[in-house]
């Protein structure tokens, strides 16, 4: 590993100040921060630092999604390679181009956008779609608010919407239909053209004129149609939880935002429990729940708003879902949700106030 | 108030009960400021000689806090930048305690005035501070409530119970003078956990004598509850806004009873010497102005890459070039690890041997465990992500995120708003954050520009007809 | 809405009567109604699904504003102060009217697509802000310039706006195919968001950011909006 | 500050003489206003009924062309629960009706014309004059691959029932079963609704007995 440090070292200068392609030092530095800790040193009190850095705090998140993205492996194929692939070499490119332009690092919440994306989005996609949300989603979502961190929306759902508004034809008719048995679809290459079906998502056959619902094991299991990384409850169920654990995402989202849809749904639907169990499991909410909803930068920074924040987003899923020809609703009751964080954060700022207001 | 927030920064390196009283050295370099004090009236010409105990300074800000010489010698002024050196040393030793001193001193607060310009002279009174603002509290003043503390939570500096073990009776008699300072304002001692033998010894000595007004405070111990303006606080002594609490730690209140029943001057002060990097972390007894190097010297594992920094971990300075003897606030040193081996995929590791605030690493299975911290920054500097640790660990009550995001926006007034002032300095928020942004020292600079720019904040039904006048012009 | 004047740049003073160049350019760039002051936009939102609709909108209002800056300057040492506003709103009103009828009788097609919103120019900001920030306070040639490089500034942005979504949303260009989309068996998927109301946003936003960067107005002490 | 008493006169004189203009470009303009409006709809109806016209023909040609070869039965309208029942004779065809529907849409109602033959049972045409669905998606409705999948359909199932179906495009048809529209299931159930309706009416109709005064299945 001596090898790798000293070329890296070897380079450096050429990256510095000065250097021939000095332009690209964002670049550099990332691949440098990605092999290597730092070495840079406190400077001022406190003398050591906590061992937690961004860099950790996302690999947590990426850790998370693995296993729905082994899921979607295993439904919908090795398709889902290229699709990843894509969506982190366009949306890698806007991210480096910003950072070039900016003279700022490359920021590592990337890596969870980038594999979040296609997870996000259905399996038969083109590739040019992909790639083409994806630098929407980072572009608008992200680059423009001033990067990591000052964002107002999670830049994949921006993405997401984008490509649903564009080219809703392609979204509603880019499904998979999921492997099963042993290896599912681990052996196949899903061609676009062959397998893509614009065959119903079962919360659309939900909402038609005869309510048709898939049985609640296939949901469970995720062999269903749906965006490659929703399908599987058991999958998001897993990663999720270990996001709970790593206390990356915040229980003060999710849990409200749970009970938040479960009540509305009670209300909308009746007391039909199997049939809220059934809501529960099928379409996004899960993925939107654990992944979407939790991103602590466009989610409300106050605790007592991260609540309000995930009822608000449940409550507004169950009611897009229900109540609107929209029968899945995750992506716009997130992104409604995101653009009230601000909000709700400022009256939650203000309550807090008045709570210190009597400390001298 | 409920103490809230706190965490324990647990490291390897902590220092051992062990009081070691170091010989003298060949010279003494005096630095003439530390952290809360300036020295900058002289009272000495170069080539002077000095007696011990003479006045070599004076803080004319700090009620004309003196500087005392531990030993006799010639002193010379213009050697070292910013320090007094103390050369051919004469210092007599201290002679053994009388065994037939008294356990206790009766009460007498007649003497209150000369007892307090007494404790001034012997270099005692720089131990008293204003909770509110950490600066020397003023002699002639009358605080509302006073806080004894014999805890120290903050790695690593001197211990309470190092300093207090073997000094009970020391302890005692200092808070009896302590009362006879004041007329019936109450003392509260803060004890760590009642049940500790060191809590059960002053406890006993204590007992029986009614008219010491004591309120005994068990405190949690976490980081930083033994913080000055944070116990006052708790204890609910801040309630008007303009009370004056005087806080004193228990080497201050050894020193009351060493300069006030043996008349002696206070110039020396048990620190720790403690850090990953040295080999017996332990306690020392040393005069103010021993050479810092001397001090060092064959106790570390490693003579380069170290960092010496004057005070804990999460509050110190860092000691530099131009600092070259121990100060007169000087509480501990510590010393760590300034590391050269860039660490591979280090992110990407289990992390079984990082204890961390946040439950990202295996290690938060393990029980809790001490790590071996350098200086590393363990990570880039990146924008806020709003994770909100630095909310959860805050002892204050503040948001340091919020604050964060107005100052980066230069937002004074929402600063203020954000009840800046609040912030007790402990440095937690930095340390924990992730994105490894210099919280603490933000809080710091922006309350004192707050306190110089803004003033101090409007009453409330000012701010209410503002906004309203606001609403106004905007419709 | 109506009563923001925004005169930056403008000759509230007049100052610069007789300088009809430097009206013209504050007119059509330095304070451009729509890059600028933001004005006018939710029209600029509307109606800009293809060229040809942006053209006829923008035609609509330099018409209106040429018109009615005439009419307020050439009333403006008669009109009484206190009804000012009412004789604003009366004379703008006439012309929106008269344009829409006439849109009506000869351009029926177009007058469909526009819906209301050749009506809604009585209440566009910046018909109204142009009669009061500039043709209250000067001669009638002048005013009548400012008018009409109001309009043109409006007519480029919309314009621009109307290009990229009728060519990025369509494939066409005035209705003429420039790339063939793939409901037409052609290569060119069509991007529906640019059709919808959220393109004129995007579109819009990514102009003005671009309007910006080239008139470096991100200095922070440039008041961009008002 | 001038006084009350002008500024009475001044607001007096300036909306006479707005009032003035506006009345005259109105006078001016109205009946070509009329004649446009009148036309939209009649060119509409030629469509849908298969009469040929010129595309460029005046507003007032295309109301005079319509007159001539398009009548109108009220009482089967009223019999239908339709606005408007048309019908003229095809030189192909024979008797063509054109009957308008409406319904909700995705966003905003939806407005058309069912065109049927003689035989009250096969769909000549169909089209959709008022609709403001998603651009791209639901608004294909509009566009002649979706209507040009209605044409030659039955208004029966193979058992007899009445009612159409919609089903996703590229599977095997009944004769009662037109392609749906890719991505815009919402807009092709809510048409199917709509279409269905009226069928269903024009159904009860037939079964019921002979309509007044028109022969019936000519």
């Amino acid at each position: 590993m001596k090898f790798l440090a000293n070329l890296l070292d070897k380079a450096r200068p050429t990256f510095q100040k000065g250097g021939s392609l000095s332009a690209l030092k964002p670049l550099f530095d990332a691949i440098d921060a990605f092999m290597f800790n730092p070495l840079t040193q406190s400077k001022l009190a406190p003398h050591a630092r906590d061992p937690l850095d961004v860099k950790r705090y996302m690999s947590m998140v990426i850790i998370a999604l693995i296993p729905c993205t082994m899921a979607s492996f295993y439904f919908f194929g090795w398709r889902m390679l290229p699709m990843i692939m894509v969506s982190y070499m366009a949306g890698g490119a806007v991210e480096v181009a910003f950072a070039v332009i900016r003279k700022e690092e490359i920021n590592e919440g990337f890596l969870v956008t980038g594999l979040l994306f296609p997870l996000i989005l259905p399996p038969g996609l083109p590739l040019w779609m992909v790639a083409v949300g994806v630098m929407f989603g980072v572009l608008v979502g992200k680059e423009i608010f001033g990067g990591t961190g000052r964002n107002l929306f999670n830049p994949a759902l921006v993405g997401r919407c984008f490509l649903l508004l564009s080219y809703g034809g392609e979204m509603g008719g880019a499904w998979i239909e999921p492997g099963g048995g042993w290896f599912g679809r681990l052996g196949q290459y899903a061609e676009t053209s062959v397998d893509a079906v614009s065959q119903a998502t079962p919360l659309y056959d939900a909402a038609a004129e005869i309510p048709k619902f898939a049985p609640l094991s296939d949901l469970f299991y995720g062999n269903v149609l749906g965006c490659a990384g929703e399908t599987s409850a058991l999958a998001l169920i897993l990663g999720g939880v270990l996001l709970l654990i790593f206390g990356v995402a915040s229980w003060r989202t999710v849990i409200p935002l749970l009970v938040g849809f479960g009540v509305m749904t009670v209300v909308l639907v009746g007391g039909d429990m199997q049939l809220v169990v059934w809501h529960y499991l099928a379409g996004g909410l899960l993925l939107g729940a654990f992944f979407m909803a939790t991103d602590p930068v466009s989610s409300p920074m106050t605790n007592g708003g991260k609540f309000v924040y995930g009822a608000l987003i449940g409550i507004a899923t169950a009611l897009i879902r229900l109540k609107t020809p929209l029968f899945e609703g995750m992506m716009f009751a997130i992104l409604t949700g995101n653009m009230f964080a601000p909000i709700i954060d400022e009256v939650f700022i203000a309550m807090h106030v008045r709570g210190l207001r009597n400390e001298k | 108030m409920k103490p809230r927030g706190g965490y324990n920064v647990n490291l390897i390196g902590g220092p051992s009960g062990v009081v070691e009283k170091l010989s003298p050295p060949e010279k003494l370099c005096i630095p003439l400021h530390s952290r809360h004090l300036k020295f900058s009236e002289l009272r000495v010409a170069d080539g002077d000689s000095v007696s011990s105990g003479q006045t070599l300074a004076v803080d004319p800000e700090a009620f004309s806090v003196p500087l005392l010489a531990p030993c006799g010698g010639t002193a010379g002024l213009s050697r070292l930048d910013g320090h007094i050196v103390i050369e051919n040393l004469n210092c007599p030793p201290d002679p053994a305690p009388d065994p037939e001193l008294p356990t206790h001193v009766p009460y007498d607060s007649g003497q209150a005035a000369e007892k307090r310009r007494k404790l001034l002279e012997l270099g005692a009174w720089q131990f008293v501070s204003n909770a509110r603002t950490h600066q020397v509290a003023d002699p002639d003043g009358t605080p509302s409530a006073v806080i004894v503390s014999t805890v120290h939570l903050e790695p690593f500096v001197a211990r309470g119970s190092a300093i207090c073990t073997g000094s009970i009776n020391e302890l005692v008699r200092g808070l009896e003078h302590l009362q006879s300072l004041l007329e019936y304002q109450a003392i509260h001692l803060v004890l760590p956990n009642v049940k500790l033998e060191l809590a059960q010894d002053i406890q006993k000595t204590i007992r029986g004598h009614a008219w010491l007004k004591l309120s005994e405070v068990p405190l949690q111990m976490r980081y930083p509850f033994d913080n000055q303006t944070l116990l006052a606080r708790h204890l609910g002594l801040f309630t008007e806004g303009d009370e004056t609490v005087w806080f004193i730690p228990a080497a201050g209140v050894i020193a009351f009873d060493r300069a006030l029943t043996l008349n002696r001057p206070c110039t020396s002060r048990i620190i720790s010497l403690a850090g990953p990097v040295v080999k017996d972390p332990l306690h020392l007894e040393v005069p103010v102005g021993y050479p810092i190097d001397k001090i060092i010297a064959g106790r570390l594992t490693q003579d380069d890459n170290v960092r010496v920094v004057n005070g804990g971990i999460l509050t110190g300075t860092q000691i530099t070039e131009d600092q070259a003897g121990i100060d007169t606030e000087c509480s501990g040193l510590t010393v760590l690890e300034t590391p050269t081996v860039r660490e591979m995929f280090g992110w990407l590791r289990l992390g079984c041997d990082r204890r961390s605030f946040s439950k990202c690493f295996t290690s938060t299975l393990k029980k809790a465990f001490g790590e071996n911290l350098s200086t590393s920054l363990r990570g880039e500097r990146r924008p806020c992500v709003a994770c909100g640790q630095c909310v959860t660990v805050c002892p204050a009550g503040i948001m340091p995120n919020a604050i964060h995001k107005y100052l980066f926006s230069d937002e004074l007034e929402q600063a203020q708003r954000l009840r800046t002032d609040l912030c007790a300095e402990c440095g937690l928020c930095s340390y924990i954050c992730p994105s490894k942004i210099d919280l603490y020292d933000e809080l710091v600079r922006a309350k004192v520009r707050i306190a110089e720019e803004l003033g101090p904040p409007a009453e409330e039904p000012e701010e209410q007809a503002a906004q309203e006048n606001q609403e106004e012009d905007v419709a | 809405m109506a009563n923001s004047p925004a005169p930056i740049g403008g000759c509230g003073s007049g100052i610069c009567c007789g300088k009809g160049k430097e009206t013209f350019k504050a007119g059509v760039w330095v304070t451009n109604p729509i890059a600028i002051q933001i004005l006018g936009i939710c029209s600029a939102l509307a109606v800009t699904t293809t060229l040809m609709n942006s053209l006829v909108m923008s035609i609509a209002l330099t018409f209106v504003c040429v018109g009615s800056n005439l009419f307020v300057s050439l009333l403006r040492d008669v009109t009484p102060r206190r009804v000012r506003m009412i004789a604003e709103v009366a004379i703008i009103a006439t012309f929106v009217i008269i344009f829409d009828l006439l849109l009506k009788a000869f351009y029926f097609e177009m007058s469909e697509q526009l819906g209301p919103y050749v009506g809604l120019i009585i209440t566009n900001c910046i018909v109204m802000g142009r009669a009061e920030a500039f043709a209250l306070q000067n001669p009638p040639v002048v005013s009548m310039l400012d008018g009409f490089a109001n309009g043109i500034g409006y007519t480029i942005v919309l314009c621009s706006v109307g290009f990229f979504r009728e060519l990025l949303g369509a494939g066409q260009l005035f209705g003429y195919t420039i790339m063939e989309t793939v409901a037409n068996k052609g290569w060119y998927p069509q991007n529906v968001v640019m059709i919808l109301a959220p393109g004129a946003f995007i579109t819009l936003g990514f102009l003005i950011a671009l309007y910006n960067y080239m008139s470096g107005a991100n200095d922070p002490d440039k008041e961009t909006s008002p | 500050m001038k006084s009350n008493l002008y500024t009475i006169v001044y607001a007096a004189l300036l909306a006479l003489v707005c009032a003035t203009a506006l009345t005259a470009v109105n006078a001016l303009t109205k009946e070509a206003y009329d004649d446009n409006l009148a036309a939209k709809k009649d060119r509409n109806i030629m469509t849908v009924l298969g009469i040929s016209f010129d595309a460029n023909a005046s507003a007032k040609e295309i109301v005079k062309i319509r007159e001539q070869k398009v009548k109108e039965d009220t009482d089967r309208a009223a019999l239908y629960g339709a606005r408007h029942v048309y019908f003229s004779d095809h030189p192909e065809h024979g008797r063509l009706w054109a009957i308008t529907f409406e319904g909700d849409g995705m966003w905003k109602p939806i407005e058309g014309l069912l065109c049927l033959k003689a035989d009250l049972k096969t769909i000549y045409r169909v089209t959709f004059y008022k609709q403001e669905e998603t651009p791209g998606l639901g608004a294909k409705i509009a566009k002649a691959p979706f209507q040009n999948g209605f044409r030659g359909k039955s208004i029966y199932d193979s058992s007899g029932k009445p009612g159409i179906l919609i089903k996703r495009a590229g599977t095997n048809h009944q004769s009662n079963e037109i392609d749906a529209i890719t991505g815009a299931s919402i807009t092709s159930g809510k048409v199917k609704d709509m279409l269905n309706k009226l069928i269903n009416k024009i159904a009860k109709a037939k079964t019921a007995g002979k309509l007044p005064g028109v022969p019936d299945g000519q």
